[in-house]
């Protein structure tokens, strides 16, 4: 746009012929064209801002939906305790994301490896970068967190949770995103030097990789360090469901995940004010399109594994379980955040459909290998979002990748497209990065805590439930707690059969349909 | 200077508009979901969540498929036959935007059936009825009233009555078919068991979490300045001949309408039902508020703010009305939805029809427009054609859909998976379909209550 | 804007030279100018309105976050009552501030105390306001009702309810906010005669005085006339928590209330596309990036706030509260809000800490003083809140003053950053202004509705919980009611012993505060 837009007068001059009257002519029409570019270019920034603002917001009532989500589908007597670390993650992680984290991540001029301005958002705002800009990174920062939360669920002490949390919001996340966002990390697509990763770079364009499986591998290291909950696998090793207390509260967090996914992947574009010129289409084709058809693939790919775990879970299992439906979806939503906005609506479908079975085999891994995450978020996160780096590298379409990330003609692209290894290549680069660098990082940290005996909470509190224990207790008082009887709070007796639990093939009967 | 820059311009901001519109859309499914979640009892929370939540998944794939190409591709006036799974989109009317918009509108139709079968339908017939709805009856309508060649739209090159039926977010085209869906769902199924005694007295059936009810409410209500003012479509519309007015300024005053249509409906419902019932019940204002947006929907954009009011009043008696003659012929409807959507709906197009203004209605359908003349509300003066019009748009939707998901629901019945056995709904649908309970707030041990009791247990020990 | 955009022919034609040719010329590129500058003119339009629009609906969803708060902070009995309360508060409000609020508000031209036009939105929409503004004002209209319902929880009539939130939604909120942000308003800090309080005016951005003081304040009288509600203080005098039924909806309520103050602060001003040309920084920097680093500054206090409270309340309570650090983030909040847009980040950080500990003092306070308000809104909204106005006139910082505040240049700002004490002072006013002015009108009517005993409820109705005696029965049913018992369903007999209410003072020990 700017370089038609700009006039200068002494280019209009000898069109004019070089009167006198003519030079004031020019320098009369173009000080009128100059003004009408500097106000195009506010239009640009107003419109620009407001987008992203907006899908900053959304992307931070994940948040809530976490929260809720975690609330949800952990056990009553443990509910305070997983709010809480929601509610932090999201405070803690706006402190140290403003002194350090955003630094890190995106403090260019930098090295490939880790950034190194904007300290506590000193020289801000710069050209590059706005407040908005900042405020919507740090609403992907905690989300990160926000995931490994959920797979350490239930038995983990708070203090422990602070330390993981801090060090990963501020320190291990930062840098993979660096790495892959920035436009001076190793492995960006769109770096500045144009020396990308096997001539292709790595395309995460909302983080599969670089939130969701950094989430869900430091989870895996947490959840495999502590090992399972007391009574989640009996004595001779078989399973048992410990279910969560409220549906109510897990379908309310997958809504508001689902919404604020909107915010997530189209957002990523930062930008929404920008024409593709050089496309074949009309004039109304344009990153407004781009952005609406990231919002299509988003949709497609999370509603077509939620059918899926819907009726794969219902040959498997016997019933049609909404918590199964919820986490498909949202394991649809994370497999398809890595390409999102570079394939077709129709590859979203079988994008979805993959990830709703790489779900299912990796839960029945978890309890093959007595691996206990009260919310599947290693196997979701970690599981799917791996899947869906691999479906970039073979599903992105040409069109959308030199569009997405232009300056670079000839690029590769999907490998099923026809676009060649290299790209595929890079994205499982992209994914061992990923688990060595977290494995490298967060693994130690974990296993000293636990060497230290920070790290799980005693026998006694997991039996008693944490709220009790170390939160001032109980987050539910349905009933009047005035009528001095003996009776413990909440008991809910005649809905669910308290003294034994068994193992839950037997008691759910698949009775109907 | 670059040809297309006020192309740029204009069509990204008119896709942030229409994006974040349809994420309020999207808002209004989980509104529902919580709504119909506390609305019943507590044994069938989690087969009414999954309804909802399949809803939203089945609907986005068949609409994908082909309910937005019945809706949508130009053919002939009757359903359209382009744009199968997306192809040639983005075109130059239609973007990603606008299909996304619309499918946040299909998924919505499904939600409103499912809470007047609640608490005893079958899962299976659920995903039936909700394939077919979304997929087939709900987009043949919205092509009759606002694709550009619909034989009822205000849109096409030929205006039914010189005019057209102006349902500007679908009082008609999604609460109405709706609405009738559901009634004629909840009457080929019955009455709950236990809902109304030996005598044929109602019992009532109280929802298990009033709280859910209304964060439901509230969602719905947050989601519908999506669904209204949404519905404009484009934002940067300027009104010719008018300083400073464009599509923005309806836009806001369509969420004025809407708010005060709401409002009204809601206060008027806790006193009328004060003065009927004898207690300040939440549940009907709820009720009430959401019958007053319903009702506003079709005209929100063509009408004085003062009107909105009159269409609020309105709707909370109609909404009265409807749900005691449902008791009188024991009419089993968990969430009243036929009452309300279909009801205050049905209100809505009349209302339209009485107080659509002329100056709203050239804004809202010809961009604002001064030399041309439309047929407008029958009250302010605007003649019978509109008004007839409106008329036409409720009968035809009646009977479509009557023809269509009447039959549907009997064969479903005939063939015996529409409703569950009188033992599985006496134990509820959750443990017996869908694997246990909503809630599991028990505890292994009698553990103390407070903190206070702990620190006293640990004492003792 | 416009004067540099405007194009007439006359201007031109003499330089172009006065021929016949010339005219056409002139005439033609003049024509495609004002074209030019007509779609930008209606560009900017539609920009601000959507964005108007969208932070209107966000903030219209901080009203379901008080609900939700406030459900989940009284007890079960009381459940109904409240979420009744807040619905009204919003559908009540949605017609009063159309009859009359807004008129009252923002009817200019008018006087310094009370506007006079646009009653029921006559002449409406004007060159000033359009209606996407007074959706925008009506969202923070009901807001303050809101407050107040809190203070008055659990004990309150309902028809006194229905009273006093006309009366205060209607004729008392207006007119403060008419004095701090019309523009005829005798404290605003851009009035239109230039005559401003101190040559400075109250900067009260979005409102920590005008919505959440006046809220505060209001509640404080009608918590105080009312008394303690049964049990809250034993015999001897010791407090005693009565703790809400559900730590999730509270946590629910405030991440929405955050997500919801993304469209109250940034939202104020109104406005995204415009440029602030006399900036010494580069074009990128604008209204757009002001916003943004409001919605920055709104983060880091209410994180900050958290934060402090979480360790705070660890040190003086011995747990870690999940309930405490919700409220510890909406004080971060409610004091930040008068100076979002006008200090920097770190200063953000320092008002957050305060606010924790003003917080933390005044409820100290209140359990001295016998003070029972179930939702801590007046000392959360009211202390939070003053502390918010004085903080506003420390740290003011003079650039971004007069950026948000143009067209008086010179004027002070924070005492902190050499601005000398007429802000400060104007801000002193402020405080003092809306206390008396809320007790004045809020006081009497509470003390008028006590008189004629419609403002408490009877200890009977108190004790079985206003649910069952006034809205119907209760909010939860979590039992089976067919299973068989000859009840009319409906009532929770299980749960509720309806035929000896004991006082609830002999069985919560007060262990914590």
């Amino acid at each position: 746009m700017a370089s038609a837009m700009t006039c200068s007068a002494a280019d209009l001059l000898p069109h004019l012929g070089n009167s006198a009257n003519a030079t004031a002519a020019a320098e009369f029409i173009c000080g009128r064209f100059t003004a009408v570019s500097e106000y195009l270019s506010n239009t640009t920034y107003a419109v620009d801002s407001t987008y992203l603002l907006f899908s900053a917001y959304l992307v931070f009532a994940m948040q809530l939906g976490f929260a809720m989500l975690c609330a949800g589908s952990v056990r009553a007597k443990n509910t305070m305790n997983i709010m809480l670390t929601n509610v932090l993650d999201a405070a803690a992680g706006g402190l140290s994301y403003y002194l350090f984290g955003f630094a890190f991540a995106f403090g260019a001029p930098s090295n490939g490896f880790i950034g190194k301005h904007f300290f506590g958002l000193k020289e801000f705002p710069s050209q590059s970068f706005d407040y908005s800009y900042f405020l919507y990174q740090w609403a992907f920062a905690i989300a990160a967190a926000g995931i490994t939360s959920g797979s350490i669920a239930e038995r983990t002490q708070f203090v422990a949770y602070l330390i993981y949390s801090s060090f990963l919001t501020g320190f291990v996340y930062p840098i993979v995103s660096h790495w892959f966002w920035s436009a001076d990390g190793w492995a960006s697509a769109s770096k500045t030097d144009g020396n990308l990763l096997f001539g292709s770079g790595v395309i995460d364009f909302a983080g599969s990789g670089v939130v969701h499986m950094v989430g869900g591998i430091a989870g895996l290291w947490g959840a495999f360090i502590e090992g399972p909950r007391i009574g989640r696998f009996d004595r001779i090793g078989r399973s048992v469901t410990l279910r969560g207390h409220s549906a109510s509260l897990v379908v309310l967090g997958t809504f508001l995940l689902w919404f604020g996914w909107y915010g997530f992947n189209p957002g990523s574009f930062l930008t929404i004010l920008k024409s593709y010129s050089d496309s074949t289409k009309g004039t109304y084709y344009g990153q407004w399109s781009a952005i609406g058809r990231t919002a299509v693939t988003t949709t497609l790919a999370g509603c077509t594994a939620a059918l899926t775990t819907l009726f794969g879970k219902r040959l498997l299992v016997g019933h049609w379980n909404v918590v199964d439906v919820c986490n498909g979806l949202l394991g649809g939503f994370a497999a398809i955040t890595s390409g999102c906005a570079v394939v077709e609506p129709w590859a979203a479908i079988v994008c979805g459909f993959v990830a709703a079975w790489v779900l299912i085999g990796f839960n029945k891994l978890a309890t093959k290998l007595k691996y206990d995450d009260p919310l599947e978020a290693a196997q979701l996160h970690g599981g799917c979002g791996s899947w869906g780096i691999i479906f970039t590298g073979l599903f992105a379409k040409k069109e959308y990748v030199n569009e997405v990330y232009p300056g670079f003609p000839n690029r590769p692209y999907g490998l099923f497209m026809g676009g060649g290894r290299k790209l595929l290549g890079s994205q499982i680069i992209q994914i061992l990065v990923i688990i060595g660098w977290v494995s490298v990082t967060m693994g130690p940290l974990f296993f000293l805590l636990h060497k230290f005996k920070l790290l799980r909470i005693s026998r006694e509190d997991e039996t008693a439930g944490m709220d009790l224990t170390r939160h001032g207790g109980f987050a539910y008082i349905y009933h009047d707690e005035d009528e001095g009887s003996s009776m413990p709070g909440f008991k809910m007796t005649r809905i669910e059969p308290i003294n034994t639990p068994t193992p839950d093939h037997h008691h759910n009967r698949s009775v109907a349909v | 200077m670059d040809s297309s820059w006020e192309a740029s311009v204009t069509d990204s901001i008119n896709a942030i508009y229409l994006l974040f519109s349809a994420y309020l859309v999207f808002v209004m499914q989980l509104g529902f979901s919580m709504l119909c979640a506390g609305s019943v009892r507590a044994k069938n929370a989690m087969n009414i969540m999954l309804t909802n939540v399949v809803d939203a998944v089945v609907g986005s794939l068949s609409y994908y498929l082909f309910g937005f190409a019945f809706a949508f591709g130009n053919s002939n006036p009757f359903i359209g036959a382009n744009f199968f799974a997306l192809k040639d989109i983005p075109s130059s009317s239609y973007d990603y935007s606008f299909f996304l918009y619309q499918w946040a509108f299909a998924i919505a139709v499904a939600g409103i059936t499912s809470g007047s079968i609640a608490e005893r339908t079958q899962f299976t017939a659920y995903l039936f009825f909700s394939f077919f709805l979304t997929g087939f009856v709900y987009p043949v309508v919205a092509h009759w009233l606002w694709s550009s060649n619909g034989w009822l739209s205000p849109n096409s090159s030929y205006l039914l009555f010189g005019s057209g039926a102006i349902d500007f977010a679908g009082s008609g085209v999604v609460h109405l078919v709706g609405g009738i869906a559901g009634f004629w769902g909840s009457i080929i199924e019955g009455p709950r068991v236990g809902r109304f005694d030996a005598f044929g007295n109602p019992v009532k059936m109280r929802g298990h979490n009033a709280t859910l009810v209304v964060l439901g409410t509230f969602l719905l209500w947050f989601g519908w300045f999506g669904f209204n003012p949404g519905s404009f479509d484009k934002i940067l519309v300027p009104y010719p001949h008018m300083v400073d007015q464009g599509n923005w300024t309806s836009v806001g005053r369509t969420a004025v309408t809407t708010t005060l249509a709401g409002s009204t409906a809601g206060i008027v419902t806790l006193f009328g039902r004060r003065l009927l019932v004898g207690h300040w019940d939440a549940m009907d204002v709820c009720n009430g508020v959401i019958g007053g947006f319903v009702a506003i929907t079709s005209g929100c954009s063509v009408i004085e703010p003062w009107a909105a009011i009159v269409c609020g009043f309105c709707a909370a008696w109609v909404l009265i009305g409807l749900n005691i003659l449902g008791l009188k012929f024991k009419f089993d409807d968990p969430l009243e939805a036929a009452q309300l959507h279909g009801g205050c709906g049905a209100w809505g197009l009349i209302f339209t029809g009485l107080f659509a203004k002329e100056e709203f209605v050239l804004q809202a359908y010809n961009s604002g427009k001064t030399q041309t003349t439309r047929p407008s509300g029958l009250i302010l003066g605007g003649g019978w054609g509109l008004f007839g019009a409106q008329i036409v748009e409720l009968l035809s939707i009646v009977v479509w859909v009557s023809l269509t998901m009447g039959p549907l629901f009997y064969l479903l019945q005939k063939l015996g998976i529409l409703r569950i056995s009188t033992d599985e709904e006496v134990a509820g649908l959750d443990i017996s379909s869908h694997g246990g309970y909503a809630y599991d707030a028990s505890q292994e041990e009698s553990g103390p209550r407070f903190y206070g009791e702990y620190l006293r247990m640990q004492h003792q020990s």
